[in-house]
């Protein structure tokens, strides 16, 4: 069972560590990308924690849309899309509530994954932040299927999150500006699922 | 870092208030970032709204004016801009002829400029249609690819598609020209140096100072293959016999483009054109128009790209007609 | 040393060939490495000649064209070109109306063009008038000094000059205006990093990551002081308060120039763009006209310069005349 | 007593020793000038060269002029005319002869100075290629004077061409592109002068 205030808890301690992680996401993002990843992160999270501070909202379904809007409003990108559509679809499927059950947690996260399916159609191994969101979900269902915890749930979920983060390293990226450079992207690790493992390890450290 | 800004933050912005400042022909909507037309919209024109990340100037906003672009939207540098702008341009260009987005085939900014062209016809009924620019031949154009980056030929396409738009064609028309200028426009670049992104602090790839990258895109992504830098020439074949395997530039004239990265000097630039009409005309390429300078730039890269467009005589009418903008100019 | 270029001791002339091919309104003479008007001589114009050491384009065979120069000479990069050259321009832009030297004040330019005009004279009547810019408050101008520097007056000189010769004034009118010009403007300049002389193969000087050179010319030599590099704002005041302190601009409408030196990308000019006319609005000066961007660059240097112009209706009006030439464009 | 030969050996090995020493005269060049010196005189001298093959030249001032109008032709900036006034002059007045006593080479040089004087107006003590130039024309006549041998004579010019050049270290530049550097010019040698000794050295090399 998480409370309105730990979700709120879980997005500030997000965007804390895409901060402290800022230069680790752009660094990555220059390997492979174009070095604005660790900025756009930073960008869209600070404007989200400025919205829930002046405007802190009722409901998760509120909360999160919120966070989703702000997201695409403020980052753009590839990330913005991405990272806005599944906060979005997340606030829509937790709904008007201000306490989410472990099962309609992971239910809403899933809906969240399927946005960013619709709209960026990742598929696995593509070399994205699917690779480490779709396992992370996996885990969290299995867990919770298992009976654990949420805690103890997304804690898997993190840590199959961190492994689905480290086995981008070795993928050939067919998706997104990493595809550009075919074999060359083979060897790095991919700034999307790196931002996405700092998601769920935070989802770890405040929920649950 | 070495640059002429302040907060690397507030990089855009200022840069847009400095364009209008030096530009009281164009209205900049700093709130937004978008720079439009002085007399926007223009009744009965179908509009036309491109951007993109920053980074490239002139591009976008450099190309807002008579006879080209209606609106620009400017990105966080090499970060597609976000839909609101363009919901904003899109509204404030609309002159009941429908709107047309020109936007550069990055995940980014179709992402975007799809959500955007949804926003406005659910808000507004303004009719929208998009053209997606994808000519660099470095990227392979597959499954297993985001498909071809849009670089160079963005720039002719924007002047054609601006000339036609002016003389009062219809939205389907316009869109027409816009996607037979795709069709027909193909780049490749190179880089000598990485380019420094000011939010990252440091250049974006450590080049050494004997080797170069082939097959860049604008956003100082690193290229398809590194190898040691050669003379001019030898860069210029490499830039030019991709285009011409990959498609057919023998049998109607071409605009030859040679574009500058940012940091590689005119002096530079005019020698590399020289060494590319020698290239092409030994490859049975005749070329009617051109264009030599730094257009769709990527930052302090130095470096060039080539772009041909295989024109015929309405492109080549449409690339005459009268332009008026702080990046191109003429007849006006 | 990372260039677009074959042997160094070949790029002025391939460069010229480049500009040759891609500008076939312009007359280009490799042998001889000067650019004319593809028109030129024009009968009864007075004829405008301009030259200077190449690395500095578009400056000057950029600025060949109707509304602006008759022919420009293309010495090495950084060295005046040689008397020869000079007669050949002079005489090929006579139409009988008299010719008018545009002079940046150098040892070697003003030597070299000096004995320029004693040999066309001597050899041909042609009447030949000389105008020498000095612009750069960098520099101070005493008996200690070979005086100040041409730099950017240099652009917004040929452009205004050139309208008069268009019109029709004579040698003596036109030499007025260049002179007018030249004391009404003022130019400071700057350097985030040095140039490479293609011929020298490495920067001509070393500059540490944290520190900029203040007082620059336009030919790679170290400035007056090396400082601290400092946000844009700084630098913006570094550049106008020396102009402003050696010379009124409030009395009139000022041209106010902005320009880059050749590796600093124009998202930087406009930032820089923003900064000076906040300080200028602050200051009383009225900008009335404004030119941003690389015109009159120093090979791969990062940096810009600030060029103020106290102009008058006249002026005004020159500048406003339609001008055709690769790199200044309008009207036309 | 000086032969055409001679002559023409001296201008040879001035070409050779300019080339062989390029990169310096550059770097001095670099430090208080615009980085083209090397060039401007290897480009010169390679060009007097290649027209002294073509076209030996019968008598001295015919030798000195082709080497001064090709200098003027061929080089720019400020040596161009600096260095070919200086030939120009040398030749006139060493006048259609095929021998130069050693007076008459010491006159003809000494109207060179003097061309260069008229032309770029250089005073004592300004950082020009005068400050080795006029010692080493005073140290020729002085010698000359007192007795010695042309050779001698040249030797001793060369090293008050030398101390002339090295006394432009500490000097404040007052003319040329270094005077815009003010008190930055101060330590640095004179690139003009250091081409102007290589030029006496040359001399005392081959003549005499
Ligand atoms: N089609 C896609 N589907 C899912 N994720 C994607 C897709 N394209 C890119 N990404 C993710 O976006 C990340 C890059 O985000 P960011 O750098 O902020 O945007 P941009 O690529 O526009 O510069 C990549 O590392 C990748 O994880
Ligand atoms: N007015 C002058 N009188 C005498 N010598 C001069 C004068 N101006 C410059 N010089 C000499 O010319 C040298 C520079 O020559 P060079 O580098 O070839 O030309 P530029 O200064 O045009 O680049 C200086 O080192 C100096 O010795
Ligand atoms: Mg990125
Ligand atoms: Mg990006
Ligand atoms: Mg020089
Ligand atoms: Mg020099």
């Amino acid at each position: 069972m998480t409370t309105q205030d730990q979700l709120s808890a879980w997005v500030r301690e997000f965007a804390r560590q895409v901060t402290e992680h800022r230069d680790e996401l752009t660094a990555l993002d220059s390997a492979i990308g174009d070095a604005d990843h660790g900025a756009n992160m930073a960008r869209g999270m600070g404007a989200v924690v400025e919205a829930l501070d002046a405007n802190p909202p009722a409901t998760a379904g509120a909360l999160f849309k919120q966070v989703g809007m702000t997201l695409v409003s403020k980052v753009g990108g590839a990330s913005g899309p991405l990272y806005g559509t599944l906060f979005l679809r997340f606030g829509t499927a937790a709904g008007e509530v201000t306490e989410l059950e472990a099962a309609g947690f992971a239910k809403a996260f899933r809906a969240g994954l399927e946005g960013v399916v619709a709209r960026g159609r990742p598929e696995a191994g593509d070399k994205t932040m699917y690779d480490a969101l779709a396992p992370a979900l996996d885990a969290l269902d299995e867990s919770l299927d298992g009976g654990a915890s949420l805690g103890d749930a997304l804690r898997a979920a993190s840590a199959a999150a961190d492994a689905g983060r480290d086995a981008t390293i070795p993928m050939l990226a067919r998706k997104g500006r990493a595809s550009y450079l075919g074999e060359r992207s083979v060897g790095h690790q991919d700034p999307g699922a790196t931002s996405v493992a700092l998601l769920v390890a935070a989802a770890a450290a405040t929920l649950g | 870092m070495k640059k002429l800004i302040n907060d690397p933050a507030d990089v855009v912005v200022e840069a847009l208030r400095g364009m209008a400042a030096a530009h009281p022909g164009l209205r900049v909507d700093l709130e937004n970032r978008v720079v439009f037309r002085g007399d926007a919209p223009v009744q009965g024109k179908v509009g036309l709204v491109s951007g993109g990340g920053s980074g490239h100037e002139p591009m976008h906003g450099g190309f807002v004016g008579r006879g080209m672009l209606d609106a620009a939207c400017a990105g966080e540098v090499f970060t597609s801009p976000v839909p609101d702008q363009m919901v904003v341009a899109t509204e404030g260009v609309d002159g009941g002829a429908g709107v047309l987005h020109i936007v550069k085939n990055y995940t980014g900014d179709v992402m975007n400029f799809d959500m955007a062209a949804e926003l406005t016809t659910a808000k507004t009924g303004v009719e929208v249609q998009a053209v997606v620019v994808d000519d660099d031949v470095a990227v392979q154009d597959s499954l297993y690819t985001a498909g071809r980056r849009g670089v160079g030929t963005t720039v002719l396409l924007e002047k054609i598609v601006g000339a036609a738009a002016e003389q009062g064609r219809s939205l389907a028309e316009v869109a027409g020209v816009a996607r037979k200028v795709n069709e027909r426009g193909r780049s490749m670049g190179m880089a000598l140096t990485s380019c420094t992104v000011p939010a990252a602090g440091r250049p974006t790839f450590d080049l050494p100072d004997d080797e170069m990258e082939i097959g860049i895109g604008i956003h100082g992504e690193p290229g398809r293959r590194r190898v040691p830098i050669a003379p001019a020439k030898e860069i210029a074949e490499m830039l030019v016999e991709p285009i011409l395997a990959d498609a057919d530039f023998t049998s109607e004239p071409v605009i030859c483009f040679v574009n500058g990265m940012g940091a590689s000097p005119l002096l530079e630039l005019y020698l590399m054109y020289g060494e590319v009409a020698t290239l092409l005309e030994r490859a049975g390429v005749r070329i009617a128009r051109s264009l030599v300078g730094p257009y769709i730039t990527s930052l302090d890269m130095a470096g060039c790209s080539v772009t041909l467009l295989r024109a015929d005589d309405d492109l080549l009418g449409l690339w005459d007609a009268p332009v008026d903008t702080p990046g191109l100019r003429w007849g006006a």
